[in-house]
């Protein structure tokens, strides 16, 4: 990961800016190769993704998640964890808050500030079993999170089913006292499903930055994630870290689920296999160099290549699919750091090893 | 009785044979030093052309072939950005998943104009080993089994032989520990991981191809869904040995064995299908957390490798 | 796929996450759309959807286009249809396999079938089938539209043949082949002989099983369309259920003035909207053809009640 | 005969010239010592002449014949094998794995492991170097890893040894036994590059001595005609103290007492057994030993990172046995870890957050829960001037400074937290003349200043010159107390190899 952190130099804003147009570069040639105009693709996605009011709506709805999977992945990475259960934390999430949403009765921003904090505190218990073991038995966090998504599946599911639903494929929908849903803000972008929750994305954003950056507990996750060892004789508790990193990791997990629910769908409903949103968030975490404002960009580069991407396939017949090439291209090309070496054998110069 | 033995036994072989080649595939890149999350990624590409090549040609041993070739060609890419560009391994793979995923997608709906591939008809078939196959309980399963099934076990064991009894194993077990003191030495490092990287990619698209000619026969974006992953886990938890992943893959294969078993002995009365689908994943995390516990990985993985001498 | 307008009728269909092709009810009701276009002359457009939360922009640009209506495939749409229907009062939309809890708004036609009823002649053809008196399903994920063909399933059976036993397994997965090769390998292992789908792509994983087993001895029963074509000879019938039927005759009674909006369309034997596949009689002898006839005339005639739940099948099954 | 001629070798690394047109010239069959200041060039210019870096200037020949060479393995045609600084070792590989690798002796495809053991085992009797081939080399001790390492170089025939700092990780037995071994080499006709920076060491064994300061080659002089002092002026290019300036030790009240303390190792070995200690104020004591007889467990104890298995540990008269290490950091103990860059410092942290990794919850680092970065940097500052920390600033990540100076920084770090016990491990490991010099003034200070200091070092010289009394341990006990001013390193050895000893004085 160290070598990401270059990506706060300003150079490294280049880097990404011509990663970026490769990507898309790279996107294009694989339309072309296959008789489609890429053109007329790009016009449309980013039309579709920006410029009518609506389509921003949604586009910042797609947002909201990525951007809370990202800073859970981020948030662990930073700490020396490789949280891969984020999907299975954001189901957690969902199915905390539509509990809280169907099954309680509080007045409307008690009720859906309620149904967010079970979320969040849900999310977060379930990445406190991987951290536990994590820290007590030294369990490789990576298998147990992995295990974890399935159990996560399943368990929403089965309460689906048998609890929340008498028998039926999904839920009612949550009392409207508990939606993140703002009549207003719908309004403004044309009854879209923009919601409050992208305001919990941006807090929790700056939440990260000031707790990592700014707090004494910030600055020993930190060290304990650069440097266990040293941290311990610093007369830091490791295992402890472990724990809350991964807590707060799943609580990112967990209010990205509540996103999902209190304010995309309003309702759980019984899920063939995963949406996604979890491992996502790992690309736009690592793309983001694990830094909350990188974070938040590469999770607008990745919103509006997917919502936009569907109309890319409307208006020009192109699959869906080829936004994946160029998102993989993207963080290849970022992480290869492939530009500055283009650059640099431009200047003649070798490159460098660094320290 | 003994033919529930057979059932449980046949369902974990039959669940496990794409897991361990991939897990074998993640074995020699991991030993090697670098990070292979994009097991799920090779194995998807492998699913796919082996459905592709198969229905081109007729021939599904070409179909393996082709895809072992295609989990090469992916592989690279992983190659290149993490020991060439010195690129984060854990990101690069994590493009790779992205990469195969939507290449593969994309040209399915492309070549067919539809989610999925046609139904492969020359799919591989059962292989029974005549006398060996009539053996109670474990000849239905061990020797009436898919070549792929077969494959995995000559893979498992060709792995240790290779990783543990060859030079070539022992440097690329080196590279993985200590990249400078085997360079030291005279290994390329940078040849080593390149090569074991291909290597596992072709193992990985060799279990994906089971899944979409062997026990699958078309190819589908679900074709794979997270198989991949188990088997990353299914390495780590066999402590990034063969036979600890051939064990661990086959355990993950047994528990998913005995979930089934308990709906056709009627515990869904009882319980939850839901429930007794969690099985397998509950069954992994308390046999890590209860026997195994630390898994110690090779101690260069994920580390950049630099080397002065250009 | 843009189609010139002619008559200005124009037509929006909206995939699940399934996608277009899934050789299952999308592609269906798209053979639907396109029959439209042949003989309505209508414009017609799909949009596949990613992720459950996609069907609603989706929905909602065929309405911005002004569409004449706009189809949701599948009973995920249940909730996106209510909320976009209330947003646009004037659009006219359709959806299928959902009767949306039976609060439909008043423009939205609901399309259900009576899968049950068609699953019942496929017990009736297991049940009479079977040589070991074991007989299976496997069923996807478990919820109450798959309840239908089960308890449709295990009633045809009963009445046909009440010693067999009907092994019932659900994948929980529409998705996992490997499962469904695995649970069908199971299933055969131990006696069962004829296996009745329903469960999406995992069935494939049960025509691959029974394709390499013994011609004549075991067999499948596949759904939605003839699924014949997976295991030539190795399957007995499919339950096939007319999509295309359905979504084709609501948008040319719309076309014609007529729109049922706020009503359950419910088709079933009767409506040859679910049926029994034109290529069972390849290996179903003449007699068991003749007893599925029957048992479909006395439910079309409604003197067979088809239970669709398993509440109405314990009952069922007492009687 | 020239069996080594290095000639104008220059060599820049970014912002740095490492090399610059060095000579080197090394006779047949001599034994040839390396020295100059930490981060002279010295390592460099060897990582050259094995091939592992390539030159950007300069020519080399080997027995008098030009050569390039561009990797290892032509090193290793070349007859050139290297003892590296820091071991070049597979931990989970046994012994002879670890010799064989890039060389293995084959029969039909797969490695011969019995023909590699008997080898290895022939040249390991040749020499003299006793080694068990199949151990691993995690189980076996410092000096037996570094038997290893120099029997990897006989294998390929290595008729020029290069050893990199090999005395630094050895203790005085291991030290004496390496000697023996490079006379049994250079008898057997190999050549000897030696890289130390203990003067005694070049005047007992060396023939010719080469200094190099900042890249440049100072100068080449036969070790007969040379003193220790004029080598290290050579060296440092200005005079050097070598004896400790110290007045006479006023001990005050106990600061450190150890009771009965008993403590497992990481296996459950007790390797601490029943052990008696007491640390006064205003004195060092020198806690020597042969490697791996408790001393770490001790201090581990004694810092709460290890739980005591039995006994007590009193800090002023209080009990810290079950503390948490920050409690007991609290309490003051001040602590230099044996391996800095593992425990001592967050590598990727700056240099201003590693002088706080202890204290940045503390005023006035912190507010509330708030850190407070202008402070921190603030405190930075004041020490990196107050310790000669060289740094480009105080914002730089600790990685990028040499082990000197990441030394300095910890100890500038663990002193300015003023604690009443100091506890040092080996803290000059490595390091040059100059920089021993400073750190060990440093630690005089302490004592004078009225701290308790617990010197750990495997240097006998300065465990000889800094403490005021000095326990040995030996098997995770205290074997003896001695007196520096009237024992000896023999007789310390003695003791430390399990010997018993007339005159000890009196514990307390
Ligand atoms: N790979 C490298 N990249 C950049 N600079 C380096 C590299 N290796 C060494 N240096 C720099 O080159 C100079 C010489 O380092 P070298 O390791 O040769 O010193 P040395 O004489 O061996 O020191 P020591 O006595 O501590 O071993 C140092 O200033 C060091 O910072
Ligand atoms: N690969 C590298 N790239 C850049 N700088 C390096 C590299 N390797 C070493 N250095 C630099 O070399 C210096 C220390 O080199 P060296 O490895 O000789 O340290 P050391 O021997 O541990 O410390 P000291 O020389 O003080 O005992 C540091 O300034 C470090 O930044
Ligand atoms: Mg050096
Ligand atoms: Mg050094």
């Amino acid at each position: 990961m160290k070598h990401l952190e270059q990506i706060h130099n300003q150079s490294a804003w280049l880097t990404s800016l011509i990663s970026v147009l490769l990507g898309m570069l790279v996107g294009a040639g694989m339309m072309l190769a296959a008789g489609y105009d890429p053109l007329l693709a790009y016009g449309a996605l980013f039309q579709n993704a920006i410029f009518q009011p609506y389509d921003l709506g949604e586009t910042i709805r797609t947002i909201t998640p990525l951007i809370l999977t990202g800073l859970a992945v981020g948030l662990a990475f930073r700490t020396g964890l490789f949280n891969i259960g984020v999907e299975g934390q954001m189901i957690i999430g969902s199915l905390a808050a539509a509990i809280v949403g169907l099954k309680f009765s509080l007045p409307p921003v008690l009720h859906s500030a309620a149904a967010v904090a079970a979320a969040a505190v849900a999310g977060a218990l379930w990445a406190f079993i991987p951290g536990l073991l994590k820290a007590v038995r030294g369990v490789h966090e990576v298998i147990t999170t992995i295990m974890m998504n399935f159990i996560a599946l399943n368990l929403s599911n089965w309460l689906v089913r048998t609890w929340l639903s008498n028998g039926a494929d999904s839920t009612d929908k949550i009392k409207e006292s508990a939606s993140l849903r703002w009549d207003l803000l719908s309004q403004w972008f044309d009854n879209s499903r923009i919601h409050l929750g992208i305001m919990i994305a941006l807090l929790a954003a700056y939440g990260m930055y000031v707790l990592l950056w700014k707090t004494t507990y910030g600055f020993e996750l930190r060290a304990v994630g650069y440097n266990p060892h040293a941290s311990e004789y610093a007369g830091m508790n490791v295992k402890r870290s472990i724990l809350s990193s991964m807590m707060i990791s799943g609580m990112f997990a967990g209010l990205a689920g509540a996103c999902q629910l209190l304010g995309t769908s309003g309702y759980l409903s019984i899920r063939g296999g995963f949406e996604g949103i979890g491992f996502d968030g790992i690309a736009v975490a690592l793309l983001g160099a694990n830094a909350p404002i990188g974070i938040l960009l590469a999770a607008v580069l990745f919103g509006v290549l997917t919502y936009g991407g569907g109309n890319m396939q409307f208006a020009a017949d192109v699959p869906f699919e080829v936004i994946r090439v160029v998102f993989a291209a993207i963080i290849l090309f970022v992480a290869a750091n492939l530009s500055q070496s283009i650059f640099s054998r431009a200047r003649g110069m070798r490159r460098e090893p660094h320290a | 009785m003994l033919d529930v033995m057979a059932n449980i036994l046949q369902t974990t072989v039959l669940y496990s044979t794409p897991l361990v080649l991939a897990a074998m595939g993640g074995l020699f890149s991991e030993r090697s030093g670098v990070v292979n999350i994009a097991l799920e990624g090779l194995m998807t590409i492998g699913a796919f052309t082996a459905a592709v090549a198969t229905l081109a040609t007729g021939n599904p041993w070409l179909g393996l072939a082709a895809a072992m070739l295609s989990g090469v060609a992916f592989a690279w890419p992983h190659a290149a950005a993490s020991i060439r560009f010195k690129a984060d391994q854990v990101v690069s793979g994590v493009a790779i998943n992205f990469l195969a995923l939507g290449t593969s997608v994309y040209l399915v709906k492309h070549l067919y104009d539809s989610g999925q591939t046609p139904t492969v008809q020359e799919t591989l078939k059962r292989m029974p080993i005549p006398g060996l196959d009539q053996i109670p309980v474990i000849g239905p399963s061990l020797f009436n089994a898919f070549p792929t099934t077969y494959i995995a076990l000559v893979v498992s064991i060709l792995s240790y032989i290779v990783l543990y009894r060859t030079p070539f194993g022992m440097r690329l077990r080196a590279v993985g520990e200590h990249p400078r003191a085997a360079e030291t030495m005279g290994v390329n490092v940078v040849r080593m991981r390149y090569t074991a990287v291909l290597i596992s990619g072709a193992l990985a698209a060799l279990g994906g191809a089971g899944l979409s000619i062997a026990i699958g026969s078309e190819f589908n974006q679900n074709t794979v869904a997270g198989q991949g992953f188990i088997a990353l886990a299914a390495l780590i938890f066999g402590k990034w040995h063969p036979f600890g992943a051939l064990g661990a893959a086959s355990f993950f294969g047994f528990a998913v064995a005995l979930a089934l078993m308990g709906q056709f002995f009627g515990l869904t009365q009882y319980v939850s299908s839901e429930v007794l689908n969690m099985l397998p994943y509950v069954l992994t995390i308390l046999a890590l957390a209860g026997f195994v516990g630390r898994a110690e990985a090779p101690a260069a993985i994920g580390k950049v490798y630099e080397t002065d001498s250009r | 796929a843009n189609n010139q307008a002619d008559g200005g009728f124009k037509a929006g269909l909206v995939t699940d996450t399934g996608g277009l092709n899934d050789e299952s009810f999308n592609q269906t009701a798209w053979e639907g759309m396109e029959k439209a276009k042949k003989e309505l002359g209508a414009d017609v457009k799909a949009l596949e959807s990613k992720r459950d939360e996609d069907y609603i922009p989706n929905l909602t640009r065929f309405i911005r286009e002004k569409r004449d209506i706009t189809w949701g495939i599948g009973f995920k749409f249940e909730k996106s249809m209510r909320d976009v229907a209330e947003q646009f009062p004037d659009a006219k939309l359709g959806i299928v396999d959902s009767n949306m809890g039976g609060k439909i708004p008043s423009n939205v036609v609901a399309v259900t079938f009576k899968e049950e009823e068609g699953s019942f002649l496929m017990g009736v053809i297991a049940g009479s089938m079977t040589k070991t008196n074991k007989v299976g399903f496997i069923g996807g994920i478990t919820s109450p539209l798959i309840k239908k063909f089960e308890a449709g399933y295990v009633a045809g059976v009963h009445a046909v043949n009440p010693k067999a036993k009907v092994e019932v397994v659900y994948a929980e997965s529409f998705t996992d082949e490997a499962k469904g090769r695995t649970i069908a390998a199971n299933m055969y292992d131990q006696g069962v002989d004829i296996v009745y789908h329903a469960s999406g792509g995992v069935g494939k994983g049960l025509f691959n099983e029974v394709k390499t087993r013994k011609k004549g001895k075991y067999w499948a029963i596949g759904v939605d369309m003839d699924q014949s074509r997976l295991a030539p000879d190795h399957t007995l019938s499919s339950m096939v259920k007319r999509v295309d039927v359905a979504v084709f005759d609501v948008m040319k009674d719309l076309k014609d003035g007529k729109f049922a909006g706020g009503k359950q369309v419910e088709l079933g034997l009767k409506d040859q909207a679910v049926a029994v596949a034109d290529t069972t009689d390849k290996y179903v002898p003449a007699d068991v053809m003749k007893k599925v006839e029957d048992y479909r005339q006395q439910i079309v005639d409604g003197k067979i009640n088809v239970p669709a739940t398993d509440e109405e099948l314990k009952s069922f099954l007492k009687k | 005969m020239n069996a080594v001629e290095m000639r104008g070798i220059t060599k820049r690394f970014p912002g740095i010239v490492a090399n610059d047109q060095v000579h080197l010239s090394v006779n047949q069959g001599e034994i040839h010592a390396l020295l100059g200041e930490n981060g002279a060039g010295k390592s460099t210019l060897m990582n050259i002449l094995f091939g592992l870096y390539q030159p950007d200037e300069g020519e080399i020949f080997i027995r008098e014949k030009p050569v390039k060479i561009t990797g290892p393995t032509k090193a290793a045609a070349l007859g050139i094998g290297m003892v590296h600084q820091h071991f070049m070792l597979v931990e989970p590989f046994t012994v002879t794995e670890n010799i064989i690798l890039g060389a293995e002796p084959t029969s039909r495809g797969c490695i011969d492991r019995h023909r590699a053991e008997r080898e290895v085992r022939e040249i390991s009797e040749k020499y003299g170097l006793r080694v068990d081939p199949t151990a691993r080399i995690r189980d076996i001790s410092v000096g037996m890893q570094q038997r290893v390492e120099i029997l990897k170089t006989l294998y390929r025939g290595a008729e020029v040894l290069i050893f990199d700092e090999p005395t630094a990780v050895l203790s005085p037995q291991e030290i004496d036994e390496l000697m023996e071994i490079m006379e049994n080499l250079v008898r057997e006709g190999k050549t000897i590059i030696f890289i130390t920076h203990k003067l005694k060491e070049i005047m007992r064994i060396c023939d010719t001595v080469t200094v190099i300061r900042r890249g440049k080659t100072i100068g080449s002089t036969s070790v007969k005609g040379t003193s220790e002092q004029e080598l290290a002026s050579m060296m440092v290019g200005r005079e050097v103290s070598f004896s400790v300036n110290k007045q006479e030790s006023r001990p005050g009240k106990t600061v450190l007492k150890v009771q009965s303390l008993t403590v497992k190792d990481s296996r459950g070995v007790e390797a601490v057994r029943g052990l008696d200690l007491e640390v006064r104020a205003g004195e060092i004591v020198g806690l020597a030993g042969v490697d791996g007889n408790g001393q770490s467990e001790l201090l581990e104890a004694i810092t709460g990172l290890r739980k005591a298995h039995a006994g007590d540990i009193l800090l002023n008269g209080e009990a810290i046995t079950r503390l948490q290490p920050r409690a007991i950091a609290r309490r003051g103990v001040g602590h230099i870890p044996e391996d800095r860059q593992k425990r001592g410092l967050v590598l990727d942290f700056s240099i201003g957050e590693n002088m706080v990794l202890q204290t940045y919850d503390q005023t006035p680092f912190a507010k509330g829960f708030l850190l407070r970065y202008p402070e921190i940097f603030r405190h930075a500052k004041r020490l990196i001037e107050d310790f000669d920390v060289r740094t480009p600033d105080e914002q730089t990540h600790a990685r990028a400074l040499s082990g000197g100076n990441q030394q300095k920084a910890i100890i500038a770090r663990e002193v300015d937290r003023d604690p009443d016990l100091l506890i040092a491990a080996q803290p000059t490991r490595g390091l040059d003349v100059g920089a021993i010099e400073f750190i060990h003034r440093r630690l005089v200070e302490q004592r004078d200043k009225g701290k308790a200091v617990l010197l750990m070092s495997l240097e006998l010289d300065e465990i000889l010159k800094l403490s005021d009394r000095i326990a040995v341990m030996y098997g995770g006990r205290i074997a003896g107390w001695l007196n520096p001013k009237t024992t000896n390193e023999e007789e310390i050895g003695l003791l430390m190899a399990g010997g018993k000893v007339g005159e000890e004085v009196a514990q307390g």
